[in-house]
């Protein structure tokens, strides 16, 4: 679902319907399914940018989050924020944010709300490799062991930063042994394996809720540019082609139909069943009226006050 | 009414706050067990605990970050920067996300939290730690900026901040502390955000002032009202949004304006105060707008030479003399 | 002169300086093997090799700082920052350090290093990625500004910049990439830093402007053109130090003026302009300086909206028509 | 000598002849004296602001460090950089710094123009145990550890950043460790030893020289509080006593007289020495000149514009 989706707003980003930047999730889809099967309903999750699919997965409406991304007064942030900002006060869904780092200290935040107020909650705040090696990173993972905070931090190890692989950027490669600098549980798992991830994830939470962070490694790949229309003069065509052969996707086909839990005929129904409600999604998007010019002015703050 | 430093009444807003609703808390650096650089925060933690009253480690950006997610989470953070200048470090997580995640997300998320700090210069610190770059964050739409200049105005604007559902930041004065005034007792008592105040009144010129920079015009006015001269003053509290009705109101009676500001001259609060008096009360000027500030470098560590840099009363003098045509 | 997009303009100023000066390097994300997300640097990394076109991490605080370093050791090296909404996680090596050092160590140190980065919205990015907040730099005393707004000054100014013993922070424009332009071959061509320049000249009303908003004004200036009022364009190229003299000649000639800017309005640019020539050039004004800016607002995604949000060639026209009285 | 000046100045400070902050370094000589003379000519050195020792120790010119606490115009930085900010270009001591951490990404910096220009020199980077916490430290250990420079980033590690014991504000205590998170070269050793601080020092600039970073950390104590003025509610008198005994002072005087290296009436004679040096250094000092008036106005730019 969220690959067909992701697919499609491709499509209309090249049809010209989608603006600004769009990064897409293609191949790294495991990661959000799993981890949200794993999250609870109070549990709280933060992202960076590249949030379609977990936006999907956390259970945030279909159109709305197809509608953000045309802008329409009917997506999740009204049209306002676009496909980078995605988010959800009832799914606890504290958004997408594009500022490279920027959300860890908010989801350390979040994690010392859920402390201070005595709730049984964790947090999921899911950042990039590349993302490690910024001073956010340093800070958030310090504060959080200190107070103990409940909070998973979840690197998606894609393997790239932009154009700039893991190796170039990072002392480490082995992103999850950072923690060792924070005295706080860390692993490495396999981010293609959906169950893989419900399981570590699962784990990980509930030691969260009682110790305090955790920071786990997903090693996954992006098959596609780091964002549309990104050059990628940086990696080789047979790079891509070793990966998808990891696909998460296949990889649940092959072995739910090689344990008998599912047929390949019930994967392509599946698979007709998305199709066709991508189309009333997008149906949906593109009908949805434009914001009102008066939005423009709206929720610059909570109280306002006239200039005088 | 108590006779209260502006330390003391910050004091006793944050206290009385505190005791009002359990959301509020404080965290920032050396808040807790030292009593607060500036001695604001002495007593806080024993007296409500570790729970709300958080020393962190020396990093601003998750400071002010894990302030802004806890605040989205919905507490009542009062964060702490300890001094302006260290701000610059947690820029990002003020303006691009503080200021910015309410509109962002089409109201979804708020971010009610209070960032306190201190600026100012005077006190040979050196170019890096005696700054008074208010109008780097006054030029942020999202933001709430407050800056107050008496006892009571700290006591009732910070209350009010604390109150309000909007990310605002709050900025003392490192040498206004000691200054004492009268402060209403009232535990409601609180001083809207977002309106300028006349401290004083006049007929022959009008003063716009805020935080130290008002103490050091009302000097200059006492001065003046010995030469016979009547000195109006405008408190501007707020920097952000900016109230110029009353400075308007002023001008038109008295027809000379000398706007006065700490921090450097070139793209400061002034010059903003400068445009728009001149926007909305062109035919009421007699004279053009002065502006009274900061000499355009790093502020030295050298007394004599810091002295020479920041705005004085005698400064004030001349540029009122200078509208008045006096000189 | 050869026909050069802005895009060029600056790869040929950089590659210039580069050939010419060993001690030059260029630092940044994704400037050597992606080739720059603005395509600025591409065929670099192959041109001069992973020794002076340095890929870096994704850690603002230390590719600015670093610059410094290297350039407090005798290098020059030019750090980009890939968009101005990032700056402000190196804000305390800007303007802390950079711009601080040479005075504050009585000129012991020097820090010549250009720090290049991209502004401005209008590209869907979102409230994060489309600020022009020009004006917190241009704040602090220290550092040299630049902002060009056509191919030539882009080359001429860079390349100054990067032969200035100070730091330079040199904010390019992401919509300016592709405007083309004559650009002289000469390898020492240098734009002087510090000199605004008449960019066309006319006898009705005075418009400010600079970098992207230059380009707007020009065709504003031609459609009002078309009404018969002539337009005379001030580009200020350089933010800090501020050259307002071809400002106030220009004023003294046309005695209206129009100030244009992408930024917010308050605390902007065209606050500084307005009340310098308020102050200098008062008794030469027929109308109040009206400025046009950005809706203070964070810039919403959805193009209709972000659209309204920045100014735009009409919203100039009607400014300009403001101070002729003409509606 | 840096413990008799450092004595000296905070007796002016009193007076009210030094202004502004005042960071004594009384009890963590024995880092800067053994450091500075494991450092060569052309080595490179940067500091935080707790800089008088570092500066006598690198051999600044001692009235000249005198002069600028007073803010005299014969002051190494002119009287405008003040006690915070104390440099010289000949000893490639490139400065005093005030912000915590800023100076991180400047050794970083400095270490790569070395490498740049191909020169056998190594950086001395010195910092305070609190200082690991912020975003600087790890950004700047990270660049110098893929980038391969030679920078020594030495932790005095003080137990306190102003009142705050660095268990409170740090996830590890042992500060070296943290360099695990950067897979660099780290260690930690007695600071209040000169002995030992000259021979670890000297070993990590051989290896900073060659390979990259070296993070280490030097276990030490300042006697007296974080700057003058300090109330020291954070600490007990009879901790201040503990370390008293072990200070690097007397502990050179010890080792000295019982090998027979030295006599008790060598170091009486020393330290009598010292003292007359001392008040001709105040003298010098006190009679300065102050700046300019027009010194407010030099050096803003190394090539001014005039505003026109
Ligand atoms: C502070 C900041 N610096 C730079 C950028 C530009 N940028 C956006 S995404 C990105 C790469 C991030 O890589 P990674 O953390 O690995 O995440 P991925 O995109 O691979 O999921 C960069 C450099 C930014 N948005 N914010
Ligand atoms: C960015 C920044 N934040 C806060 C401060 C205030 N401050 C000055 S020194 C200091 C403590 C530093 O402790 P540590 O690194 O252990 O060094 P020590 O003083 O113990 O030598 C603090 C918080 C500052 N100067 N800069
Ligand atoms: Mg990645
Ligand atoms: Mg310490």
């Amino acid at each position: 679902m969220a690959r067909a989706l992701t697919e499609k707003s491709a499509e209309l980003y090249a049809e010209g319907k989608i603006g600004g930047f769009l990064h897409l999730y293609i191949g790294e889809e495991a990661i959000a399914v799993g981890s949200c099967k794993a999250l609870g309903d109070d549990d709280h999750l933060l992202t960076a940018y590249r949030d379609h699919g977990w936006a999907i997965a956390r259970g945030l409406d279909a159109g709305a989050v197809m509608a953000e991304l045309l802008g329409k007064a009917t997506g999740v942030s009204g049209g306002k924020g676009g496909s980078m900002h995605l988010a959800s006060a009832e799914r606890n869904y504290w958004g997408g944010h594009a500022i490279v780092g920027g959300h860890l200290p908010l989801a350390t935040g979040v994690g010392l709300a859920v402390r201070y107020e005595e709730k049984p909650d964790a947090v999921l705040c899911v950042l990039g490799e590349g993302t490690t090696n910024i001073g956010y990173f340093h800070e958030s993972m310090n504060l959080a062991a200190i107070w103990k905070l409940p909070v998973v931090f979840l690197v998606e190890n894609n393997q790239y930063g932009m154009g700039t692989e893991v190796g170039r950027a990072s002392a480490l490669t082995n992103i999850y042994e950072k923690g060792c600098a924070y005295g706080i549980e860390n692993r490495q798992y396999n981010g293609q394996d959906v169950i893989e991830t419900y399981e570590v994830m699962s784990e990980a939470l509930a030691y969260a809720r009682q110790e305090g962070p955790v920071l786990l490694e997903a090693i996954t790949y992006r098959y596609v540019g780091h964002s549309m229309g990104d050059p990628e003069r940086y990696r080789t065509k047979a790079e891509i082609e070793l990966w998808r052969e990891r696909d998460p996707l296949c990889r649940v086909e092959d072995k739910m139909t090689g344990e008998g839990a599912a047929t390949f005929d019930e994967f392509t129904r599946l698979q007709q069943e998305v199709a066709a409600e991508v189309d009333a999604i997008t149906k949906f998007a593109e009908e949805s009226p434009e914001p009102e010019d008066a939005a423009l002015w709206e929720h610059i703050y909570v109280n306002p006050i006239g200039e005088r | 009414m108590a006779r209260l430093s502006v330390r003391e009444a910050i004091s006793a807003a944050l206290r009385e706050e505190m005791y009002r609703d359990e959301r509020v808390f404080i965290m920032g650096e050396e808040i807790g067990k030292w009593g607060g650089t500036y001695a604001v925060t002495r007593g806080f933690l024993d007296e409500f605990g570790e729970k709300r009253v958080r020393d962190t480690p020396i990093a601003e950006g998750v400071i002010v970050g894990a302030g802004v997610g806890a605040a989205i989470a919905g507490l009542r953070p009062v964060a702490e920067l300890m001094t302006i200048n260290f701000a610059f470090l947690a820029l990002d997580q003020i303006v691009n996300h503080a200021a910015k995640l309410h509109y962002m997300f089409n109201g979804n998320i708020r971010v009610p939290m209070v960032i306190r700090t201190v600026g100012g210069g005077g006190r040979q610190l050196g170019a890096t730690h005696s700054q008074t770059p208010d109008v780097v964050f006054a030029h942020f739409p999202g933001l709430k900026v407050v800056a107050p200049g008496t006892p009571a105005d700290a006591k009732g604007l910070l209350k009010s901040a604390i109150r309000d559902d909007d990310p605002v930041f709050f900025i003392e004065h490192a040498t206004l502390y000691q200054v004492k005034g009268e402060v209403p007792d009232d535990e409601d008592y609180l001083v809207p955000i977002g309106v300028s105040d006349v401290k004083r009144e006049g007929q022959d010129v009008t003063i716009v002032s805020y935080s130290k920079m008002l103490q050091v015009s009302l000097e200059a006015a006492d001065k003046l009202a010995g030469e016979g001269i009547s000195a109006e003053i405008v408190d501007l509290r707020t920097l952000r949004p900016l109230d110029v009705k009353p400075i308007i109101e002023s001008v038109k009676k008295t027809n000379r304006l000398v706007v006065v500001e700490e921090g450097w001259r070139s793209f400061g609060i002034g010059a903003e105060v400068s445009s728009r008096v001149t926007e909305l009360a062109f035919d009421y000027l007699d004279a053009p707008v002065r502006r009274v500030a900061q000499a355009e470098v790093p502020l030295p560590y050298n007394r004599r030479l810091e002295q020479m840099a920041l705005p004085q009363a005698d400064d004030i003098i001349a540029a009122v003399k200078d509208v008045m045509y006096l000189r």
